[in-house]
């Protein structure tokens, strides 16, 4: 019984294409699951940006949307409906092509990272031999989408919002990619469903989840300021600060584009959270072994929900990076200690298994670490500021 | 020449037509992402899947990015409207025109016997990285040495350098 | 027209368009961007080669392809540290005006 | 150590967070339009006209002077004097404005119109609940929507209102005496000249 329920979306898709003539099946399966992901992650989108007003409000010692419905359970569609019919104003000195674009590359890009997500037990859209790779591939286009949109607004506060974001994207990009490395060397594969199948299996209800071991926790750690960092939310959120540059790259966007803009922006924080959870915390895997009859799907979401409650409480809490601190950070504190990781898990892959590897790799990980923060808090020496023009 | 393959084809071609045709800069720079990206999807009809992906990681990811930001920082405030080809741009085009028709004419000529399509090679990442690690591992490690070269090279010619410019 | 002959076709084409533009365009960077494009097409033909190779298990064509592609990258950067240390050095991306070879 | 601020911060709103459900007055939110803050006693919205008594054109007291229409910062009051006159509270017979308009959607709340009405015929209402779907005509507020009975100022300011009844009505009092005396005086008058024949030297007339 609990296998059919883990399969219900397999078999029920299995089912539906019995219906279809050979020849169109591998369209029509492909096509059924577009249409899942499309449905669920913009129904989950509506879900946070629920839970997030919720959750601020609580934090702020305040209540949070309850007028619509329900403990404000129909603020979502108010938002939507409030997006959907303001009017679409381009500026007039707009580049219009680009500025059209532009929201509508953003979340493309945002979706097509969904295809390699597992979501459940051999419910993934393609199983790409090179799939943390195409997810990487994908990412990098989101940048070209926020400068279209910052450069074809023509205006100054756009193109400023613009490079800041991409300035940061870029410089979180690559601890990103290198905190993935070393999950990669040890899972020996870039497919995504082979990483989260090493995960699944458990030695007497303990799981085999990476972030259970020293590279792997400060990599998930190191994957999830990369992570907020590239989706630009909370404590890095300088590109479209509403105090410093009103609203960065999207400023000159209203109605459905604005909405198309939040959309992307909050799919590709599921999509990087996703990809945190296959990569550390086990995909579908159940936390313990006596959990597994729970269906496998309901695991992937209970993580995200969790990562995204994460990234809530983190934006209720943490103060905006300025740009300089956000750049030392990410060069001088993210950076190396990524490299380091994927050294220790070098390290931890041919040692023996045993007590005297796990002492060896949270040293090697704890002292750089510490080092580095050391390093990183002496900078923070408040001197007079000499302003170079305004003598 | 199967539909897919045209299709891609002349994505590729009209986007690189524009990125050398277009008169604004960044518009050549937009168009010509749209170019990288009909290359990578053929090199996913090709069956080169890793090829494909550190294809639209390196050139739409960051070679464009680099491109469009040398393109603002190089922007003259007063845009001169000075037309966007050089002077004998006409040689240049008879140029290329020439190397076309003797490309073209050497394929035609070449041979003409149609090799079948072999079995889709099915190459995994894995034999990619091995073959990385054993028979070009030279070369995987003089890369490593080129890119930290040019790394620092493109850092110290860019660099701003105060004493000049006081 | 076997599809090996219409990929390198294809590739010639991008090969002469990427040529054309680097000798007619008057923008430092556009030159740039159609060696870049060059560089492209000279790597679709060594897919394609490997593809319709004979042992498409011996990798060569990959190989070279990514590695060419590392190159192209690092020559992008550098190429457009020049272009940015020459506007520096004489206010315009113009290629027919950076003729004066006087400091 | 590294980043304990972070778990510090982390931690304090994760107090706040399941505090809010544990504890009911940690949390601020007053749900306007059902509860509403208590007003304190000072609060002002826009001006209105008090008037004494039952009927509201009898015993305004406004007697259409213009001081304040001449003091309001952004002129936002419009009096027109009427021709006849009306006893005031004291009997005197005293003007009254025919018309007396205020533009709320200009009025900045100000209080110099309360400050310089040398009659307290102008005191400053609490009401600031006033939606309207016309912003020209349903802003106007004329000589009727204008004016208000002494209880209700009564109501939003009882020791204002009471200092101002207070002086009033000492000013009555000295008003009515002086009255008096002028009418004694009057009556002294009257009475004296009758026996002034008889005694001339009478020193002057009594004060």
């Amino acid at each position: 019984m609990t296998q059919t329920l883990d399969q219900i979306f397999v078999i029920a898709k299995a089912w539906l294409l019995g219906y279809l003539p050979v020849a169109a099946r591998p369209l029509a399966s492909a096509v059924l699951c577009v249409i899942a992901i499309v449905i669920t992650f913009p129904l989950l989108f509506a879900i946070t940006t629920w839970l997030e007003r919720k959750g601020l409000g609580r934090i702020q010692n305040r209540l949070g949307p309850n007028r619509t419905g329900p403990f404000g359970l129909f603020q979502p569609i108010a938002d939507a409906i409030k997006s959907l019919t303001k009017e679409d104003i381009v500026p007039l000195t707009a580049d219009h092509a680009v500025h059209f674009l532009a929201p509508l590359l953003l979340v493309a890009a945002a979706f097509l990272a969904y295809a390699v997500l597992p979501v459940g037990r051999n419910m993934v859209l393609v199983n790409l031999n090179a799939g943390v790779l195409f997810f990487f591939a994908v990412g990098s286009v989101v940048e070209l989408s926020v400068f279209m949109a910052g450069w074809s607004s023509r205006s100054k506060y756009s193109l400023l919002g613009a490079m800041r974001a991409i300035a940061q994207m870029i410089s979180y990009e690559v601890p990103l990619v290198l905190a993935t490395v070393a999950v990669i060397m040890q899972a020996g594969s870039l497919s995504t469903v082979d990483i989260v199948n090493q995960q699944a299996t458990y030695t007497h209800t303990l799981p085999h989840w990476f972030v259970f071991t020293p590279w792997g926790f400060v990599g998930f750690v190191l994957f999830m300021i990369a992570a907020t960092a590239e989706s630009n939310r909370s404590p890095f959120d300088l590109p479209e600060g509403e105090s410093e540059i009103i609203a960065g790259y999207y400023i000159e966007y209203s109605g459905f584009k604005f909405a198309l803009f939040f959309l992307g922006e909050y799919l590709g924080m599921f999509a990087t959270s996703g990809m945190a959870i296959t990569l550390f915390l086990g995909g579908w895997a159940a936390p313990f072994s006596f959990l597994t009859w729970i269906p496998s799907y309901v695991w992937f979401f209970l993580k995200l929900l969790a990562l995204i409650g994460f990234f809530i409480w983190i934006r209720g809490t943490l103060p905006r990076l300025r740009m300089d601190q956000l750049m030392n950070l990410a060069w001088e504190f993210v950076l190396p200690m990524a490299l380091l990781n994927m050294l220790v898990a070098g390290v931890w892959h041919f040692m023996p298994h045993g007590l005297l590897r796990w002492l060896v790799c949270t040293a090697i990980v704890a002292i750089p670490c510490i080092l580095l923060a050391a390093g990183l808090k002496r900078k923070k020496k408040f001197q007079v500021r000499t302003y170079q023009f305004a003598e | 020449m199967t539909a897919a393959f045209l299709i891609l084809a002349t994505l590729t071609v009209a986007g690189t037509a524009a990125a050398m045709g277009l008169r604004n800069a960044v518009h050549c720079v937009l168009a010509l992402t749209v170019g990288f990206a009909g290359v990578a999807a053929l090199y996913l009809q090709l069956d080169a899947q890793f090829v494909g992906f550190t294809q639209v990681m390196v050139y739409v990811g960051a070679v464009a990015i680099l491109a469009v930001f040398a393109i603002m920082m190089t922007h003259s405030p007063t845009p001169v409207p000075l037309p966007a080809y050089s002077r004998h741009w006409l040689a240049g085009s008879i140029v290329a025109a020439a190397v076309f028709a003797v490309l073209a004419w050497a394929i035609r000529a070449g041979s003409t016997s149609a090799p079948c399509l072999p079995p889709q090679p099915g190459i995994s990442v894995q034999q990619i990285g091995d073959a990385l690690m054993h028979r070009y591992v030279l070369p995987l490690e003089i890369m490593g040495l080129l890119l930290t070269a040019a790394l620092i090279g493109a850092v110290v010619i860019a660099m701003d350098r105060k004493e000049e410019s006081k | 027209m076997s599809s090996l002959q219409s990929y390198l076709l294809l590739s010639a084409l991008l090969f002469s368009i990427g040529l054309a533009g680097a000798l007619t365009r008057r923008n430092a960077i556009l030159v740039l961007i159609g060696i870049e494009l060059m560089l492209n097409a000279a790597n679709l033909n060594f897919i394609a080669f490997w593809r319709y190779g004979p042992t498409p298990s011996k990798l060569t064509g990959i190989m070279f392809a990514i590695f060419s592609i590392s190159v192209a990258a690092a020559e992008a950067a550098v190429g457009l540290g020049i272009i940015l240390a020459a506007y520096r050095h004489s206010k315009t991306t113009d290629l027919d005006q950076m003729n004066s070879l006087k400091g | 150590m590294f980043g304990d601020g972070i778990l510090k911060g982390l931690a304090e709103t994760a107090r706040n967070f399941f505090g809010s459900y544990r504890s009911k007055n940690r949390l601020t939110t007053i749900q306007y339009p059902e509860e509403r803050l208590p007003q304190i006693e000072a609060a002002r919205s826009f001006p209105f006209l008090v008037y004494d008594g039952a009927d509201w054109q009898q015993g305004m007291r406004c007697v259409a002077c213009q001081i304040c229409e001449k003091e309001c910062p952004p002129k936002c009051i419009l009096i027109k004097k009427s021709a006849d006159k009306k006893p005031d509270a004291t009997g005197k017979l005293q003007a009254y404005p025919a018309v007396f308009d205020i533009d709320i959607s200009v009025c900045m709340s100000c209080q110099i119109c309360v400050e310089v009405c040398p009659f307290d015929a102008i005191k400053m209402d609490v009401d600031y609940d006033l939606p309207t779907a016309d912003r020209f005509a349903g802003l106007l507020l004329d000589k009727q929507k204008l004016s208000k009975s002494n209880q209700y100022y009564h109501q939003i300011h009882p020791t204002e209102a009471a200092a101002v009844d207070a002086a009033l009505a000492a000013e009555r009092a000295a008003a009515a005496a002086k009255a008096k005396a002028a009418a004694d005086a009057a009556a002294a008058k009257a009475a004296a000249p009758a026996p002034a024949p008889q005694v001339q030297p009478a020193g002057g007339e009594p004060r």
